[in-house]
């Protein structure tokens, strides 16, 4: 609620993160600081990012993980920002909204670049947020399709936004290849617990459902144990199950890394939403390639539903739905 | 020690018995010497290797696995191999119990027998063991008259197979009738040592102390006291055993000023029941209890004490607080007498503490924790926080148990002070020659029933034991006087 | 005394750890210790760090003291959390001289209630309040999220947050530019008169009689049961403070993750310090030392956060073991 | 209705196999005196360290062995810190818990570089010896531990000469060491038995369940078995039962959500529902739990 620490010695000290700074080191100085250990897949896929960035050259990348939400966060940040004084720090705000606006109130000549449901602040906080609904719904398609039961079942950590924008999205499009189909949601209350995943998904399938989206880890396992097809999330996830994994949503980083470094480094950074470097249309959301080894095949039709609709998608002339609000446990197909 | 022998160890509380017993068995490590068994020297590091050396040890309190059989408390530590079998260590129970002449249950578990059955259980472990050398710490300060009369039996029994025993009691009287020798430690010295048949109870007290000892002097007891109104007065009283079982069943007898009531009877009779009825700590089944003419709901402890009561309990150890201070536990029954605004009045307490520590010759300071005291010098704080506050009536239960001859003749000339003050005293005893040295009357209960009344002086010993057997009759004159 | 030598050990046996993420293990320790003290910001700091286990310590030792074995600070928290968030909304009209008692009240109330089912089924049935409170613990966790995924999600962000609480019943900050708020004060307050009851009132001798010897108390006519009912009460009382403590002092409303196992370190707090209460504020002020060292030194040295709890673990291993060593020592020369 | 009850039927065994490990190795060292909240973490590390090998080895069973050595190497610290040292357990016991899963997240970190893709083993398969199906296809681990470990768990407790020795020395280690019985020697044993118990029901979810390893993998099961085992009364049958009735209740609620009709119902009163159960068990089945009577004590020779 108040401000940010800053180191004494600091505050006099030129800006670190200003575009002549960097050039005399030779590289940009990113920092990422991750309220998760970068083992989640969330942040996972930001820090990703930031070191293919470094191994392609031109930024050093530096990071901390693990801060929590338990009210570290501001203190955390604030000695990145006055103790390393990096260019750009990226991170993700969700439940530490107020402290990482804060910190970036404090130390106007940072960009700060954070996930956030919130909105830009000027002078230099930046927000994005993975906006992977629209390969959601393509992979909804492909399970509308695919399903035999039409029952299909969606696990997911916490029923955030995020979340619930790609399941919705996930039903939607099922929906559209396959109107009789039913979708189960789980919740299952952890961002990790895979074992917990795993059961949810067991339910699921046990009460029918015969695709499944894993938005957690351990849906795929259960689908490689009953073999059945399932969806992966984030990341291609094909290698876990090779013969279950029909595809994945995945979110990437790199068009907005590379945007925001490149504004940086030509001194015109300025605070923005992000929001459509996770799209699609950015390459910042995509549908992984479909794995055509997946048991039973997939029909040529459905495929090519598919591919043309994300024609669409790129172009403009689809747009999907976003829809926030927490999907019920089973969305019944609307009768007549 | 010799084979075949009984030999007494005796010395006041403190004096070092129990540790040196604890050293021969390998429970404490001692700074240096030596022991030998049967000629050799042998290196006691644990009981496990005490045991090897054939000695086997009867501690003060038990060393059993309660909550386990008798079976498992022997086949603990014995035997080889993985199975646990129980029907060899119940076989061997039976035998071992056939060459003490007591009978044990193998498949009963141990918190269900009376502390005499423990006893016997932990002779019939050291047995079972082949021990040739038993040590028994104080084993008579828990028994009732007719169960140390068995014990000794079984000792001399034994002592004739060719056991060597060693023998650890504060009553001179016991060590006489038993032992073939005697030692007397002091201050963790060897003070003396006897043939038991060339000394007498006053030379052994006198080496204990290390100064004369007298005996108890009473008043006699009040002419007439029984016309007076009395100050405890007990009518068809009820209660119930934790298990639900009736404990007390129509109870009834009075208590005057100026006289000390002695209950007799064998341990689980009700005598328990009864106390913990008047001492507030167990709910009253039915009848009537009444402190000067008030009655009492039961079943509440600063009612009782409000009432008048003062309590002094068989189990010394849950009767304080032993993290606590001797200057807390003082209190302790009393905690808002010593209040100064909201703060707890520590300089009153302190004085209280010196004055009583002072008065009871406790040999403690007022802070120490009372958990660092010897059993007697516990039973003295008891003791003085409960006369400190001059009680009308007085429960007093098994105030001796354990306590060396110097102690015990101070409790119980301070019992007899507070008659002289002009208290009215129950004393419930599982000791005789204790209720008959203090009691002006005597009540006996079986089966949770008054079956006798008696006046003390005179009391026939043999008509006791009958009436605590539950046999016979008596005294329906005193019975009418009570 | 003890501490430094926990130290060395610690050092010695962490080493290795820290070798093999490549750090320099003197600098290392340095940071994880001393450095937090070094300069006003970061003390400051270890104070923030510091207040909420200064509540919950204090919380689980007057419970233990009293032979109550309160293992649900952690639920009592968050109770205390849901009461302040949910007055902390409604008290906007009110000063902050009349909201802030409001919200301390509320949350004590609430902790005490959490507490109060396990506390009953304790003194009335003598059902083991281990078990109870334990396990209330995970559900008081789900009445957050369920409050936060349903009717206290905050309209603004669809995040699973509450709304902001009230400006006026936020507590204020002591030290401008720091994050120390009256939270700190009000744990402080509470440990000192708790010190008072405990040591120098009769209320505090029965209780310190019914923790170590029931039977006796019993006998001597203290009301045992009545005594842990209000030790229990008082215990989940405080711990629902540390949940005012963090929602209007740190977090500004309520979030799932705002207690880190505050209620779990609590028991470390009190144990660590021997169930006194100087105990407690000092075993409170180290673990709050070892979070912000932990924190910094795992970034300044480039080293996994994980080394950091490795080493917070083995301190604390280390030097419970140390008491443990130093108390037989002590016992045994008394004996001689 | 028969099919639902089949499969929550077979849920609750597969779901209770962690559960039962644990419990009746945090009844192993309950019952010898030393309460042991290191379980989260030896059940953490056995996952990971389980995990690891069987990554590397391509060996499950080398997975299962290296769990083994970590339980016996985490009920040993434990034992040493309790019982050789008679330091405080409630604190040994949480600092062992974050002691391993430090150790295990930088050896996860170390190993696997802290990248967001998740390395997978081929773990066991599901087996059904009899060819019943149903309930009957099951892991082998759980075939294991409900046929042989449970059993025989409860046979060396209450039926061999090391068992006996073990609860002598959780009831009254004065007693027992006057038997001749070494208090330490079997403290020891006691906790590192129970070590490899939980152990290798943490890497029942690595190397069974999943076949993977993640963050946060135990979630707080070990304090579940921690109820458990006092809900159980420290006996093995009425621990394990506790532990399949948590897990009933909890596959039952997982099916209640996806049901059509329940959907009104909060997920997370559902969620709540398995710990709301055992409390009201444990209300419902009476008073006064005993504990062992050297529950916490540490055991010094006066
Ligand atoms: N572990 C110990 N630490 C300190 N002092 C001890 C310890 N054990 C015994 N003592 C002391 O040694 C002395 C001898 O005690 P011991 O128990 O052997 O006496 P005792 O002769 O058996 O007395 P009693 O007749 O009361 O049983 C006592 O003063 C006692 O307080
Ligand atoms: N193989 C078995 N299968 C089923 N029941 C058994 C088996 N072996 C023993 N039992 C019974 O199960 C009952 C419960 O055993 P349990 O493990 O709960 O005892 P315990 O609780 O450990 O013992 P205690 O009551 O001393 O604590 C015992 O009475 C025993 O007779
Ligand atoms: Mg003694
Ligand atoms: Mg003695």
């Amino acid at each position: 609620q108040t401000a940010a620490p800053a180191s004494p010695g600091s505050s006099g000290s030129a800006p670190a993160g200003s575009a002549e700074g960097s050039a005399e080191s030779g590289a940009l100085e990113v920092f990422g600081a991750f309220a998760t250990q970068i083992e989640e897949p969330w942040d996972g896929v930001i820090h990703a990012a930031l070191e293919k960035e470094q191994q392609a050259g031109g930024v050093t990348y530096d990071f901390t993980d693990d801060i929590g939400y338990a009210g570290d966060m501001e203190r955390v940040l604030g000695e990145i920002a006055a103790q390393e004084q990096p260019a750009v720090i990226f991170g993700d705000a969700f439940g530490n909204e107020e402290a990482v606006r804060r910190v970036a109130k404090d130390y106007p000549d940072i960009a700060f670049i954070f996930g956030s449901g919130g909105g830009p602040a000027d002078p230099n906080l930046s927000v994005f947020d993975n906006w992977i609904h629209e390969p959601a719904y393509l992979a909804g398609m492909l399970a509308g399709g695919l399903t035999e039961s039409d029952v299909l079942g969606v696990v997911g950590g916490f029923p955030v936004p995020e979340v619930n924008r790609i399941t919705n999205a996930f039903i939607a499009g099922a929906q559209e290849t396959n109107p009789e189909v039913e979708v189960k949601v789980t919740f299952i209350n952890s961002w990790f617990d895979p074992a917990a995943a795993k059961e949810a998904a067991l339910a699921q399938v046990d009460a029918g459902a015969d695709v499944l989206y894993a938005e957690r880890f351990g849906v795929i396992e259960a689908a490689d144990e009953r073999d059945l097809l399932t969806i992966g999330n984030m990341s291609d996830q094909q290698d876990l199950a090779p013969e279950n994994v029909i595809t994945s949503v995945t979110w990437n980083m790199t068009p907005t890394v590379e945007y925001v470094i490149d504004q940086v480094q030509a001194g015109s950074y300025t605070a923005q939403d992000l929001k459509d470097f996770s799209m699609v249309g950015k390459g910042g959301a995509a549908l992984a390639p479909i794995n055509m080894d997946a048991t039973g095949g997939i029909p040529q039709e459905l495929l090519d539903q598919v591919t043309a609709k994300e024609g669409a998608i790129r172009d403009g002339t689809f747009r999907v739905d976003i829809t926030e609000s927490a999907p019920p446990g089973s969305v019944i197909p609307p009768s007549e | 020690m010799r084979r075949g022998e009984i030999h007494a160890l005796l010395g006041e509380n403190g004096a070092g018995k129990t540790t040196l017993m604890r050293v021969v068995y390998g429970l404490t490590r001692p700074d240096s010497g030596e022991i030998v068994v049967a000629g050799r020297p042998v290196a006691i590091r644990s009981p496990k290797d005490a045991i090897a050396a054939g000695i086997g040890m009867v501690t003060q309190h038990f060393s059993l696995v309660r909550p386990m059989t008798v079976a498992e408390n022997l086949a603990l530590g014995r035997g080889s191999g993985m199975r646990l079998d129980l029907t060899l260590a119940a076989a061997a129970a039976t035998e071992a119990s056939q060459r003490l002449g007591m009978r044990v249950q193998p498949s009963a578990r141990v918190d269900s027998l009376s502390i005499g059955q423990q006893q016997r259980v932990e002779i019939v472990k050291a047995l079972a063991r082949d021990c040739r050398v038993l040590i028994l710490d104080e084993p008579t300060a828990v028994l009732v008259p007719q169960e140390v009369e068995g014990l000794f039996s079984a000792l001399r029994k034994l002592a004739a197979q060719g056991l060597a025993i060693v023998f650890i009691s504060h009553k001179l009287g016991e060590v006489l009738a038993l032992t073939d020798r005697v030692t007397v430690l002091r201050g963790g010295r060897v003070e003396g040592s006897a043939v038991t048949a060339a000394v007498d109870e006053r030379t052994l007290a006198e080496l204990m102390v290390g100064r004369p000892v007298v005996g108890q002097e009473r008043a006699p007891a009040v002419v007439g006291s029984a016309t007076r109104d009395p100050l405890l007065e007990v009518d068809s009283l009820a209660a119930n055993k934790a298990n639900g079982l009736p404990a007390l069943r129509g109870v009834s007898f009075r208590v005057h000023a100026r006289e000390v009531l002695g209950v007799a009877g064998v341990s689980g009779n009700g005598q328990s029941e009864l106390v913990e009825v008047l001492s507030g700590t167990r709910p009253l089944g039915g009848g009537l209890v009444k402190v000067a003419g008030v009655t009492l709901r039961g079943g509440s402890v600063p009612e009782v004490i409000r009432a008048g009561i003062g309590r002094i309990a068989e189990d010394r150890q849950a009767s304080v607080v032993g993290d606590l201070s001797v200057a807390y536990n003082l209190v302790l029954e009393r905690i808002d007498d010593f209040r100064k605004g909201g703060r707890l009045d520590e300089e009153a307490i302190q004085r209280n503490a010196r004055s009583l520590i002072e008065r009871f010759a406790i040999r403690a300071t007022p802070q120490a924790p009372v958990r660092t005291l010897s059993g007697g010098n516990i039973q003295k704080v008891l003791l003085a926080r409960v006369l400190a506050r001059e009680p009308k009536v007085l429960i007093v239960s098994q105030p001796t148990r354990g306590l060396d001859v110097g102690a015990t003749e101070y409790v119980r000339s301070e019992l007899l002070a507070a008659r002289e003050r002009g208290a009215a005293v129950l004393l419930v005893s599982e000791d005789l020659d204790e209720l008959l040295a203090l009691s002006d009357r005597l009540i006996v209960m079986y089966e949770g029933k008054v079956v006798g009344a008696l006046n003390a002086a005179g009391a026939d010993r043999g008509q006791l034991g009958l009436l605590m057997a539950g046999r016979g009759s008596a005294g329906a004159a005193a019975e009418q006087s009570a | 005394m003890v501490i430094p030598v926990a130290v060395v050990i610690t050092f010695a046996f962490t080493a290795v750890f820290v070798v093999a993420a490549g750090a320099d293990p003197f600098d290392a320790f340095y940071r994880f210790l001393v450095a937090p003290l070094t300069s006003p910001v970061t003390l400051l700091e270890v104070l923030v760090s510091a207040t909420p286990i200064l509540f919950t310590g204090a919380a689980v030792a007057i419970a233990f003291r009293a032979g109550y074995y309160n293992i649900g600070a952690e639920g009592q928290l968050l109770a205390g959390a849901i009461a302040a968030a949910g007055l902390g909304m409604v008290v906007g009209a009110l000063p902050s001289l009349v909201a802030l008692p409001i919200m301390v009240a509320g949350g004590a109330m609430a902790g005490a209630a959490w507490a109060l089912l396990p506390a009953l089924l304790r003194v009335r049935s003598g059902i083991d309040e281990v078990v109870t409170t334990l396990l209330l613990n995970p559900v008081a966790l789900l009445l957050v999220n369920a409050l936060l995924n349903g009717p206290w999600r905050d309209p603004e962000t669809g995040f699973p947050e509450s709304a902001p609480i009230a400006a006026s019943a936020e507590l204020p900050q002591l030290v401008a530019r720091s994050r120390v708020h009256l939270g700190l004060v009000l744990a402080l307050a509470i440990i000192a008169v708790a010190w008072f009851i405990i040591t120098r009132t009769s209320a505090g001798l029965k209780l310190r009689a019914v923790g170590s010897s029931p039977r006796a108390a019993a006998f001597a006519g203290l009301d045992v049961n009545g005594t842990l009912l209000r030790a229990a009460l008082v215990s989940g009382a405080i711990a629902g403070m540390a949940g005012v403590s963090e929602v209007a002092g740190i977090q500004d409303r309520l979030t799932g993750g705002l207690s880190a196992g505050a209620g779990y370190t609590g028991i470390v707090v009190a144990t660590l310090g021997g169930l006194t209460m100087p105990g407690v504020a000092a075993a409170g002020l180290l673990l709050g030392d070892l979070r912000v060292g932990a924190g910094s030194a795992a970034r300044a040295l480039d080293i996994p956060s994980q080394v950091g709890e490795i080493v917070q673990a083995t301190l604390l291993l280390v030097t419970i073991a140390a008491l443990a060593i130093i108390s037989r020592r002590r016992s045994t020369q008394a004996g001689r | 209705m028969i099919a639902f009850v089949f499969d929550i039927l077979t849920a609750t065994i597969r779901n209770a196999t962690p559960l039962a490990l644990g419990t009746i190795g945090e009844t192993y060292a309950e019952r010898s005196g030393v309460l042991n909240l290191g379980i989260e973490g030896t059940m953490y590390a056995g996952a990971f360290f389980g995990f690891a090998t069987a990554f590397w080895t391509g060996s499950l069973e080398l997975g299962l062995l290296a769990a083994v050595l970590v339980g016996l190497v985490a009920g040993g610290l434990m034992a040493f810190l309790t019982v050789t040292l008679g330091a405080n357990q409630h604190v040994s016991g949480l600092g062992l818990t974050l002691l391993l899963i430090g150790v295990s997240e930088f050896g996860n970190r170390l190993a696997f570089g802290g990248g967001q893709s998740l390395r997978r083993i081929d773990p066991y398969p599901l087996v059904d010896p009899l060819e019943l199906g149903g309930p009957f296809s099951q892991y082998a681990l759980t075939y294991v531990t409900f046929l042989a470990f449970v059993p025989l768990a409860w046979w060396v407790l209450m039926r061999t000469r090391f068992g006996l020795a073990i609860r002598a020395v959780g009831e009254d280690p004065e007693a027992a060491d006057a038997a001749g019985i070494s208090v330490f020697r079997t403290r020891y044993a006691a906790l590192m038995v129970g070590g490899v118990l939980m152990a290798v029901g943490g890497a029942f979810f690595t190397l069974a369940a999943l076949g993977s390893f993640t963050l946060d993998i135990i979630a707080g099961r070990g304090w579940v078995v921690i109820a458990l085992v006092i809900f159980g009364r420290w006996g093995i049958w009425r621990a394990v039962a506790g532990a399949l009735l948590f897990s009933a209740v909890y596959s039952l609620q997982l099916r209640l959500r996806v049901t059509p009709g329940w959907q009104d119902v909060p997920f997370e009163l559902l969620l709540a529902l398995p710990y709301l159960v055992v409390i009201a068990a444990l209300a419902l089945s009476g008073r006064n739990v005993a504990y062992p009577g050297a529950y916490l004590k540490p055991y010094r020779r006066t």
